[in-house]
């Protein structure tokens, strides 16, 4: 896979290089900081080792002077917190795209399955019922819900198309999952009983993987889907095709199964 | 508590003993016994982990059937050892070994006590940590087997798997192990200090086990909560942390709903997170003993460092949601949790910055515990600047539940804390038993040790930065896991070297047990009142009650002629 | 050992007669339970009726904690042992409560659009203004 | 041993009554979770029922009366002690003693009442919480009566003339007066708000 190297994924959304400057500022100066201080410290364990006509001293130090380092350490991190970390978490978590620009998904996780609940081509999700969940409807979505006729589901595998933000309503059917996509540096908690918005914008044609990352059971392992992310025509082609054609039909969601 | 005089039986004397040195190693051999037992768990997952679906060697026969079908670990095998990893490492093993230990058994001669202020209430701690303990293994003997949702027991997972409530029910026996212990030693420390033995001449150890013993006192309840809620959700079928409609596996749950599931993680947290500086004090206060006799010169910063851990201990409270970030808690708040973290993060280099300047002007002795605490400084430092990456909210995103964060934990948890107990091991041993453990073993352990556990935990950061989640049972079942699996390999092997690095030790300390090198109560010439009294010491510790006249780090002292000048010395001699 | 602790008798030395406060105690702590009995009669809007109550149970709590636990004549260390206590506990309430008060806007219970209880009312996707 | 003519440096309070207040500490952190955690399923919740229409207030509140007496009782039977007043100790720890009982009495019969008409913790969040607090809460009582029985049992085998006896009937004073006040809290927060 061309899209996978020995250091991090390939930056397949509008957000990951922010999210990869930080981690790469970061590494930098840790790397610094501890290649400094081992130097520092190897300096100390050779220069004062026990020898002969060696004796210790009690060698004065000035303690506003150590704590120095506390200092700088504190400084570098509110720095990075303040230039960096709060706006750029704020732009990713606490505003979200307008929803009219968006492609709108309900992503469900369960043991171990992602869905990906489409509104179809009126753009409206139908109700959804837990006692209407069964095999061929894993959402439970109401048949009696005109809105919902023309929606559909997709199991383990989702398609967006490149360059259109895509906002998720994040939830879950049983246990906590985690929605996690390398590529795209997004990860977030589905966690059952809570909805949790989240929203990412693919930027490069490809093939990619969604896992989960949070312990959910014995197929945690297993728990993974396909990310499509194609070009406008080819994603309103994939979007036609997949959409119900009859509106009427016992269940609207049973033509992918 | 009994007299003397009078002779005591077997039992009396090394069962259920109310002597501080005999429950200190108890505790001892108890925490080394699970820590072999989890540790031999890790490298069953190992072999899954890089050579997934082969037979593991040794292992794969003994295994039932349930769990490692063929030979071959399976899933749900994975699973419960994985969470018992986890649960026994730190609960079973590092915390009894660094607390129950050697605050058992070194704070009290420390600080020149004859015992634990509530001896049989110490006794009583040891022996509801052991049946704790032994019910925590024999979950796997369990229909169901052992718990299978991580060491964070997460509902509504842990509610609805099997195995988890003997898991919840041996922590209520731990949680009630600890808080009696911690009460046992803050009001030791407060009340049995020898006369002279101010609160600001306590050497560093027992100043981070005091310190460490509030965290237990008031973290632990919460948990203890959570557990009870947990135990009363999976028992009695209440729904504390099980949501409306929840539908497992196509089938509606059979729970009233309404429950939260954030708020197990709140509280599982703010117990966790101060955990993790229990996991760590103690092995800081022992390595700057070691420092501190190794480098025949006063520590630097004495002061700075115990209000450091003063300001780790209070502070550890606040950050506890940083494990949260993307748990779907308020944003918000986050922002709260990360200040917090990253001024949390200047007590830990406060400390590190005093270690590291007490070498200055030295006369260094290699001493192999000395080697030891010389490695936990920039092994801990790894640890901690790993802790920076996470602990930003922004790229946690993508690093939170990598492997990354395993290599992160473990760099502190292992090449710090550990080292620096196994130097305790070294540097106590002495104490314990009258005879000095083997140098050449104890070097040959030591390179061995830190070569192997790097070569176990650097791989992690690589594959971590690489995407690949944690607890994966299989971790080729993803594409984008593929290109690291060399790494899990490396890291396996130096898992099997590690373990082989352990015979030397565990030969040593057995042997030198009975045919060590015999020496005198004081062979590092140290200054502390542990080095005060025979070694080992009698019941009571000490024949005389010591008097302190001064600091515990008096090494090089200018009027003195030797280069150590004992707290319990009344004067300095003049150098002739 | 603490049985030989000299400490532990030093308490000892200095004990008043308190059995006459006790009583006067015991009389204030029926008043204010009769008190926030009868105030819950008249079912007060509810944050001026929740601190009502929790005003009166605080007070009773501190008349028994100040004068049947004696802690009017303790020494200051409990007092910081109780108030490094209080410290942690007040974090441990407003932090995990400011979070599930902040995070209303995706509601626990009714914004559960895959599984919706039959028997609550259906969530509209619509309106589901997921933006903050 | 020698050290009994040694001051060791100490704080100035005996270890057991420095115990046992650490001891309410780490209790004050565990009752304060599950009152967190009220507040949070309360919150949270769409509906809550109103505690004075499914409980049954004037046995809560007859419980409460019984609760602060005892509390009184165990107050006097120390101060008795002190007084080297033993009929007294005897007289107010036996009281303690029956008033709990009394307390444990009219836990049963709400119980019972509750479990007759079907209702279990299983039942709804509320009752969850309802049954697992109280029930915690009626542990401690059945622990606090064991610990005064077995200093009745102690005074009249040697304990009054011992002289830690004093200290340990203040402690369980001190440990009962806590029970006292987490039922300050639990009764308003369940029954009346």
């Amino acid at each position: 896979m061309g899209n996978y190297s020995w250091l991090l994924p390939v930056q397949a959304s509008s957000f990951a290089a922010r999210i990869d400057l930080g981690l790469w500022i970061i590494h930098a100066a840790m790397i610094l900081i501890f290649v400094l201080w081992t130097i520092f410290f190897a300096y100390l364990l050779v220069a004062y080792r026990q020898r002969d006509g060696h004796k210790a001293e009690r060698i004065h130090i000035d303690h506003w002077k150590s704590l120095a380092p506390d200092a700088a350490v504190l400084f570098f991190e509110l720095s990075v917190v303040a230039l960096y970390v709060i706006p750029t978490w704020s732009s990713l978590k606490m505003s979200l795209p307008d929803e009219k620009d968006s492609i709108v998904v309900n992503i469900v996780a369960e043991q171990f399955n992602w869905n990906v609940h489409y509104p179809g081509p009126d753009g409206k999700f139908g109700k959804r019922s837990a006692a209407l969940i069964d095999f061929s409807n894993p959402l439970g979505i109401d048949p009696t819900d005109p809105a919902g006729a023309d929606d559909f589901v997709t199991v383990n595998d989702m398609h967006f198309p490149v360059g259109k933000p895509v906002l998720a309503r994040l939830s879950s059917k049983d246990v906590i999952h985690s929605f996690f996509i390398p590529a795209f540096r997004i990860k977030q908690d589905a966690v059952p009983g809570m909805v949790v918005p989240l929203w990412f914008e693919p930027t490069l044609e490809g093939d990619y993987e969604v896992t989960c990352a949070q312990l959910c059971g014995v197929g945690h392992a297993i728990m993974r889907a396909d990310v499509k992310v194609q070009s406008r025509t080819d994603y309103d082609r994939w979007f036609a095709s997949m959409a119900p054609v009859k509106k009427a039909g016992p269940s609207g969601a049973t033509e992918e199964w | 508590m009994s007299e003397h005089g009078h002779e005591l039986s077997f039992t009396e004397k090394y069962i259920f003993s109310v002597d501080h040195k005999v429950i200190g190693l108890q505790y001892m051999i108890t925490s080394f016994i699970f820590l072999l037992i989890g540790f031999t768990m890790i490298l069953i997952m190992r072999w899954q982990l890089a050579f997934p679906g082969t037979v593991i060697p040794i292992f794969g026969k003994l295994l039932p059937a349930t769990f490692a079908p063929g030979g071959i670990l399976g899933p749900t095998g994975y699973n419960q050892m994985g969470a018992m990893h986890g649960t026994i490492m730190v609960f079973l093993g590092i915390v009894p070994l660094a607390v129950g230990a050697f605050g058992n058994y070194v704070m009290p001669i420390q600080i020149g006590a004859p015992d634990m202020a509530f001896p049989r209430m110490n006794m009583l701690s040891y022996w509801v940590y052991l049946p704790g303990g032994i019910l925590m293994l024999s979950s796997f003997l369990m229909p169901g087997g052992a718990a299978q949702s991580g060491w964070t027991s997460y509902p509504p997972l842990s509610v609805i798997n099997p195995g988890q409530t003997v898991w919840l029910l041996s922590m209520v026996f731990l949680i009630t192990s600890s808080l009696l212990g911690s009460m046992n030693f803050i009001v030791t420390v407060l009340n049995l200090r020898a006369p002279g033995m101010t609160l600001w001449r306590m050497p560093l150890f027992c100043w981070s086990q005091f310190v460490t013993a509030f965290i237990l006192l008031l973290a632990f309840p919460p948990l203890e909560a959570a557990a009870i809620l947990q135990l009363s959700d999976r028992v009695l079928h209440t729904s504390f942390f099980m949501p409306d409609g929840l539908v497992v596996a196509g089938q509606a749950a059979q729970y009233a709903g309404g429950g939260a599931v954030l708020l197990y993680q709140h509280l599982f947290w703010f117990l966790a997170h101060p955990e993790v500086y229990v996991l760590i004090l103690p092995p800081f206060g022992i390595i700057s003993e070691i420092i501190a006799t190794n480098t025949r010169k006063p520590l630097f910063g004495y002061k700075e460092m115990v209000y450091a851990m003063m300001s780790i201990a209070a502070m550890s409270f606040l950050v506890w949601a940083h494990h949260m970030f993307l748990s779907g808690m308020s944003p918000a708040l986050s922002n709260f949790f990360l200040i917090t973290t990253m001024i949390i993060s200047v007590p830990s280099v406060a400390l590190l910055t005093c270690l590291i300047l007490s070498l200055k002007g030295a006369s260094i002795r290699f001493t192999t515990p000395m080697l030891f605490a010389l490695s936990f400084l920039p092994m801990f430092g790894i640890g901690g600047l790993t802790g920076l990456p996470l602990g930003l909210t922004v790229t946690d995103i993508y690093l939170h539940d990598t492997y990354y964060v395993i290599g992160h934990f473990h760099y502190v948890v292992v090449t710090g804390s550990l080292m620096g107990l196994f130097g305790g091991v070294y540097h106590w041993f002495p104490k314990m038993f009258g005879r000095k453990m083997d140098d050449c073993l104890g070097k040959i352990h030591f390179w061995g040790s830190v070569i192997a556990m790097n070569g176990i935990l650097m791989p992690m950061l690589v594959i971590g930065l690489q995407g690949q989640s944690r607890r994966l049972f299989d971790p080729t079942a993803q594409l984008h896991n593929l290109i690291g699996q060399p790494m899990h390999v490396l890291s396996t092997i130096s898992a099997i070297a590690l373990m082989l690095f352990q015979i030397p030790f565990i030969y040593n300390f057995f042997n030198s047990m009975f045919r060590g090198e015999l020496v005198d109560s004081n062979p590092w010439k140290a200054t502390t009142l542990d080095w005060d009294c025979p070694s080992p010491p009698p019941h009571g510790n000490f024949a005389k009650v010591p008097r302190v006249y001064r600091g515990p780090y008096e090494y090089s002292h200018p009027d003195h002629n030797e280069d150590w000048l004992p707290q319990s010395r009344e004067h300095a001699e003049a150098a002739r | 050992m603490n049985e030989t602790t000299p400490s532990e008798t030093a308490s000892a030395a200095h004990h008043e007669d308190h059995e006459a406060l006790y009583l006067k105690v015991f009389g204030m702590l029926c008043v204010l339970t009769a008190l926030t009995v009868g105030v819950s009669y008249f079912h007060f809007p509810k944050p001026f009726g929740l601190l009502i109550g929790l005003a009166i149970a605080v007070g009773k709590a501190a008349l028994v904690v100040s004068f049947f636990m004696h802690l009017k004549w303790e020494k200051a260390l409990i007092y910081y042992v109780l108030g490094l206590t209080a410290f942690f506990a007040v974090f441990l309430f407003v932090l995990p409560i400011a979070d599930f008060a902040l995070i209303t806007d995706r509601n626990v219970h009714d914004a559960h659009p895959a599984i919706l209880d039959t028997g609550k009312t259906a969530h509209s996707e619509e309106k589901g203004g997921a933006s903050h | 041993m020698s050290t009994e003519t040694v001051a060791y440096e100490n704080v100035g309070i005996p270890d057991g009554k420095l115990a046992l207040w650490l001891f309410l500490a780490s209790e004050i952190m565990l009752f304060g979770t599950l009152f967190t955690s009220y507040i949070i399923l309360r919150t949270a919740a769409p509906a809550w029922p109103v505690g004075w229409e499914v409980l049954n207030v004037p046995l809560a509140t007859l419980n409460t009366f019984i609760l602060i007496a005892s509390s009184v009782t165990i107050v006097t039977a120390h101060s008795r002690v002190q007084k080297r007043d033993q009929k007294g100790f005897s007289a107010f720890m036996a009281l303690t003693v029956l008033l709990s009982f009394g307390f444990l009495i009219v836990k049963a019969v709400e119980y019972g009442v509750k479990f007759s008409h079907g209702i279990f913790p299983s039942t709804n969040i509320f009752y969850s919480i309802y049954f697992v607090m109280t029930g915690l809460h009626g542990l401690h009582v059945i622990v606090g009566i064991a610990w005064n029985l077995g200093l009745m049992w102690w005074a009249k085998n040697g304990g009054w003339d011992d002289k830690l006896f004093e200290g340990r009937v203040e402690y369980a004073g001190l440990y009962w007066h806590f029970v006292d006040v987490v039922w300050i809290f639990l009764f308003p927060a369940l029954y009346l708000l």
